[in-house]
């Protein structure tokens, strides 16, 4: 058990840091929405079943499609 | 791996914390700096969820009769999580909806650039 | 430079909340108020879920806050990006028939999903915010798979307005007859079953109208607008 | 027997209601905020004096605190919420002409909403509940800096919405620390068993907690969006966050460190901030050409005197706080919507662009003029009470480091003076020549000027009229002990 929770909060950090490094927005906004993912996973394990349907719904689908549609109204690449 | 088992969440807790706040201190791109924000949002939240942890515990709903409550994990921090999230979602969409407003006046998002007014 | 100071400033930060979490051992019971509730939330709120029963009777003047919070954003974001009607016509390029047929019938199953998901909220897990998100995925597969739908803004601008005038004049009422605001005025029934914890599945329902009708009219907002 | 859950339930009602009355009745939407903010200020008098006696406790749900989320509508939440309704009504009558475009029902909502929130955070009795009324008073303020929708507004609401959003995770962040070592988040709970863990475990939520709150506060070193926001909002927006949003900020600072944490150790180095935001602030009110950025300095010099005042922590100390916090409310919310009209006139925002101004709107300048001799503390308005309470309460304590920063905000008061009657110079003694016809502001603008004028000048003739509401709230802020027997030991 400890090392699947390891394993998924690594993969977690590394995609905020994934989020960070990317120069295309729309990569990066789909990093975040993996740790968002991952995080509710981890709420699951945490016996949280309530807050992981909330964060998979509103944190992890809902949020990365209003970061899509802004960015498609913006730009796609930082410069 | 008493260690990991201690920590882990807290570790991943706060190093999304302090991922997110780096993003915002020192990425330029405003949709970049609104990530960071949903970043330390998700971390805060798991934070507040492992402090209501309790080893081996069980999800405090009593869904068949019978269940045993002596080990239930403690639901005040899921409560505040639950809102925590609504929170964090508004302020991400009023946010973006202002970047598209500064884009459209200023046709770029890159902070260091906008600088109408200073001190 | 920005980079070494806000780094220097990140360790700081890291230094000084790992020295306070020394004293918050992890997985161990250390609550006092939490303990409570799960002792006594089916006798005092008749609701098996003891995170709804905290999040609408408990706490429930959080959760009213919360929705406000949703529904100022959605009118600020409103504010901010409303064209007063001088819109430009963009050319939609039509989804394919595949897309806009499979999004017309997946749309009425996940809106019941949604319901189920907050009608249920105080048996098993999930509720108004679960549910009211799921319904505003619906929306938004609305808006991408059949692109020339629009759904009127007010509409979801008076379901946002009803539920939130729902969920204080059940407060009012519960002042008036059981003497505090959100009191639980109604019979808590049998548990476990639906028509059961008097107010919480009524103030979860209007919960989820209001919050799915919100995201929706952001997720609106976004497209439509500016 | 009045419930002051209604001072929140009521507004937040109405407000929610706006939409189904534009569906109807669309002119009489502007009406709604000064009618709910009039019944509030009708039910916090009708509280003030039952709670001068005693706190009342309410809480909501039924259930025994610490069980539950609980109001605590004592001396200082009565004061508060009574400071809001009244700036609150006087303000939105104001907009009821000042507002004209944009989408002005979103207007009067989001405005009503902020007003509930700032109730919420003076009268709530639980650290997460602040949190939520706390976030309730932002982001209701971000969208209403945002409402002109002008580069500048945007650009401002932008910045203030990043540090605010960082503001308010450290703050959850605190309480999640709180709770994790307590189990409670019942203020009056916490503040029991605070003793009964080592200081130092406490000292790292404390100063999350309190850099969270401070954002808001605008305490010295967080306060860089305070000018660029304060002064591109629309006039009325300006005079409700300078006089109300910093200092329910202030006021949430307050009541953690003196009621939570009961840091005694904490308040010289707060001291020190406020001296610092003082003379920061005034130091760069000084140099501004640009006559809304110049008070939105000003507020900041402000809220560090009352910062300062409210470090010190003895019952003169806190009373002179709390004095000045008034006193700077009712001029500065004075002071900003004179201002909208003058701008409104002359199209420019440069105070050179000014001149003359008294001969074209003598009313207008005639407010603006007091508002300013308040502000710098001259007799007979109310600035010169609270100054001089402020300057005493430093001098009893005959600490000399007190003593030193009373020294310097004297100084802070003397550069005040200088830039104040600069604008009151250019106003009234640089004769315009071109077109000298009288262009007053409208009606509904200049009643609620001169309430705030006739405010002014009584409680300056006659400030026992509020020295004892202000001494037991300031009682009640200081002693911790009888805030947890109020909460934990009654329950309504």
């Amino acid at each position: 058990m400890t090392i699947i929770v390891s394993f998924l909060v690594v993969l977690m950090l590394v995609g905020a840091v994934a989020a960070s490094i990317f120069k295309d927005l729309i990569s990066a906004v789909i990093a975040a929405a993996l740790v968002s993912l991952l995080a509710s996973i981890l709420f699951y394990f945490l016996q949280a079943p309530d807050v992981a349907m909330a964060e998979a719904s509103i944190g992890a689908a809902l949020t990365a499609a209003i970061f899509i549609i802004a960015i498609r109204r913006t730009k796609r690449y930082e410069e | 791996m008493s260690f990991l088992n201690n920590y882990i969440y807290y570790i991943g807790a706060f190093g999304l914390i302090l991922i997110g706040l780096y993003i915002i201190l020192v990425k330029r791109n405003l949709i970049k700096v609104i990530v960071g924000l949903g970043i330390v949002d998700t971390g805060v939240n798991l934070f507040l969820i492992s402090v209501g942890y309790i080893t081996k515990g069980t999800a405090p709903i009593f869904s068949r009769p019978g269940i045993d409550s002596e080990d239930m994990v403690d639901p005040v921090p899921q409560a505040l999580v639950l809102t925590a999230i609504v929170i964090g979602v508004a302020v991400l969409a009023l946010a973006l909806s202002l970047a598209i407003r500064l884009y459209q006046h200023y046709g770029t998002l890159n902070l260091r650039k906008i600088r109408e007014q200073k001190w | 430079m920005r980079r070494i100071v806000s780094i220097l400033l990140l360790v700081i930060v890291a230094l000084g909340i790992s020295l306070s979490l020394a004293k918050i051992p992890f997985g161990t019971p250390k609550t006092k108020v939490g303990r409570h509730y799960i002792d006594e939330g089916i006798k005092e709120t008749g609701a098996t879920n003891i995170v709804t029963s905290v999040v609408v009777s408990y706490r429930g003047f959080d959760t009213l806050g919360e929705v406000t919070i949703l529904f100022i954003a959605s009118i600020g974001l409103g504010a901010v990006l409303s064209t007063f009607g001088e819109k430009t016509v963009r050319d939609i390029e039509p989804a394919s028939l595949v897309l806009s047929t499979g999004c017309r019938v997946l749309f009425p199953l996940i809106l019941i999903f949604g319901s189920f998901v907050f009608i249920h909220g105080h048996l098993t897990p999930g509720g108004g915010f679960q549910g009211g998100a799921i319904i505003a995925s619906g929306f938004l597969l609305i808006y991408l798979g059949c692109r020339e739908r629009r759904i009127s803004q007010l509409a979801f601008n008076l379901s946002e307005s009803l539920g939130g005038l729902v969920f204080v004049v059940i407060g009012l009422f519960g002042l008036v007859l059981g003497g505090y605001f959100l009191s639980n005025f109604l019979p808590k029934g049998t548990v476990n079953t639906l028509f059961s914890a008097g107010i919480i599945p009524i103030i979860y329902i209007a919960i989820g109208f209001k919050v799915g009708s919100e995201l929706a009219g952001i997720i609106d907002n976004l497209i439509e607008e500016s | 027997m009045v419930n002051p859950v209604l001072l929140i339930a009521v507004p937040l009602g109405l407000a929610f209601a706006i939409p189904l009355f534009a569906l109807f009745w669309k002119a009489a939407v502007k009406y709604i905020p000064p009618a709910a903010l009039a019944f509030n200020l009708v039910v916090s008098l009708l509280l003030l004096p039952r709670v001068l006696e005693n706190s009342v406790i309410v809480s909501i749900g039924g259930w025994q605190p610490p069980f539950c989320i609980n109001l605590v509508a004592g001396p200082v939440g009565v004061l508060f919420s009574t400071i809001i309704a009244l700036v609150g009504l006087l303000v939105s009558v104001y907009a009821l002409d000042y507002i004209k475009e944009g989408a002005t029902e979103k207007y009067h909502m989001l405005y009503l909403l902020l007003l509930t929130g700032a109730t919420g955070v003076v009268l709530t009795g639980d650290i997460f509940n602040l949190f939520v009324f706390f976030e309730i008073l932002c982001i209701s303020s971000y969208s209403l800096v945002a409402y002109l929708r002008e580069k500048s507004g945007i650009e401002s609401a932008v910045k203030y919405l990043i540090q605010g959003a960082v503001g308010s995770s450290l703050l959850l962040i605190g309480i999640g620390l709180l709770y994790g070592l307590f189990g409670t988040l019942n203020m009056a709970d916490i503040a029991q068993s605070i003793r009964s863990v080592s200081p130092i475990s406490v000292f790292v939520p404390m100063v999350l907690i309190v850099a969270g709150l401070g954002v808001e506060a605008a305490i010295f070193p967080l306060n860089a969006w305070l000018p660029d926001a304060h002064s591109s909002a629309p006039s009325s927006i300006s005079a409700i966050l300078s006089g109300i949003a910093i200092e329910v900020g202030l006021y949430a600072v307050a009541r953690v460190i003196f009621t939570i944490f009961g840091a005694q150790s904490f308040l010289t180095f707060l001291a020190l901030l406020g001296i610092l935001t003082l003379l920061v602030g005034e130091m760069c009110a000084f140099c501004q050409n640009n006559i809304k950025r110049m008070l939105a300095y000003s507020s900041i010099g402000q809220i560090g005197l009352i910062l300062f005042a409210l470090a010190i922590a003895t019952s003169y100390g806190v009373t002179g706080g709390l004095f000045q916090l008034l006193s700077h409310t009712l001029a500065k919310a004075l002071l900003f919507l004179a201002t909208g009209y003058m701008i409104y006139q002359t199209g420019s925002m440069e105070i050179s662009a000014l001149e003359g101004m008294g001969k074209k709107m003598p009313l207008t300048c005639l407010a603006f003029t007091i508002g300013a001799f308040s502000l710098v503390g001259l007799p007979p308005f109310i600035g010169f009470p609270s100054k001089f309470l402020v300057v005493r309460a430093a001098l009893v304590t005959k600490e000399t480091i007190f003593i030193i920063f009373i020294g310097l905000a004297l100084l802070g008061t003397v550069i005040e003076a200088a830039y104040f009657f600069r604008v009151v110079q250019v106003l009234y003694f640089k004769a315009d020549m071109t077109n000298p016809g009288r262009k007053e502001a409208p009606f509904a603008a200049l009643i609620p000027m001169f309430i705030f004028v006739i405010l002014i000048v009584i409680v300056g003739i006659y400030p026992k009229l509020v020295t004892d509401v202000l001494n037991s709230a300031a009682s009640e802020l200081l002693s911790r002990t009888e805030y947890i027997k109020a909460v934990l030991g009654s329950i309504l």
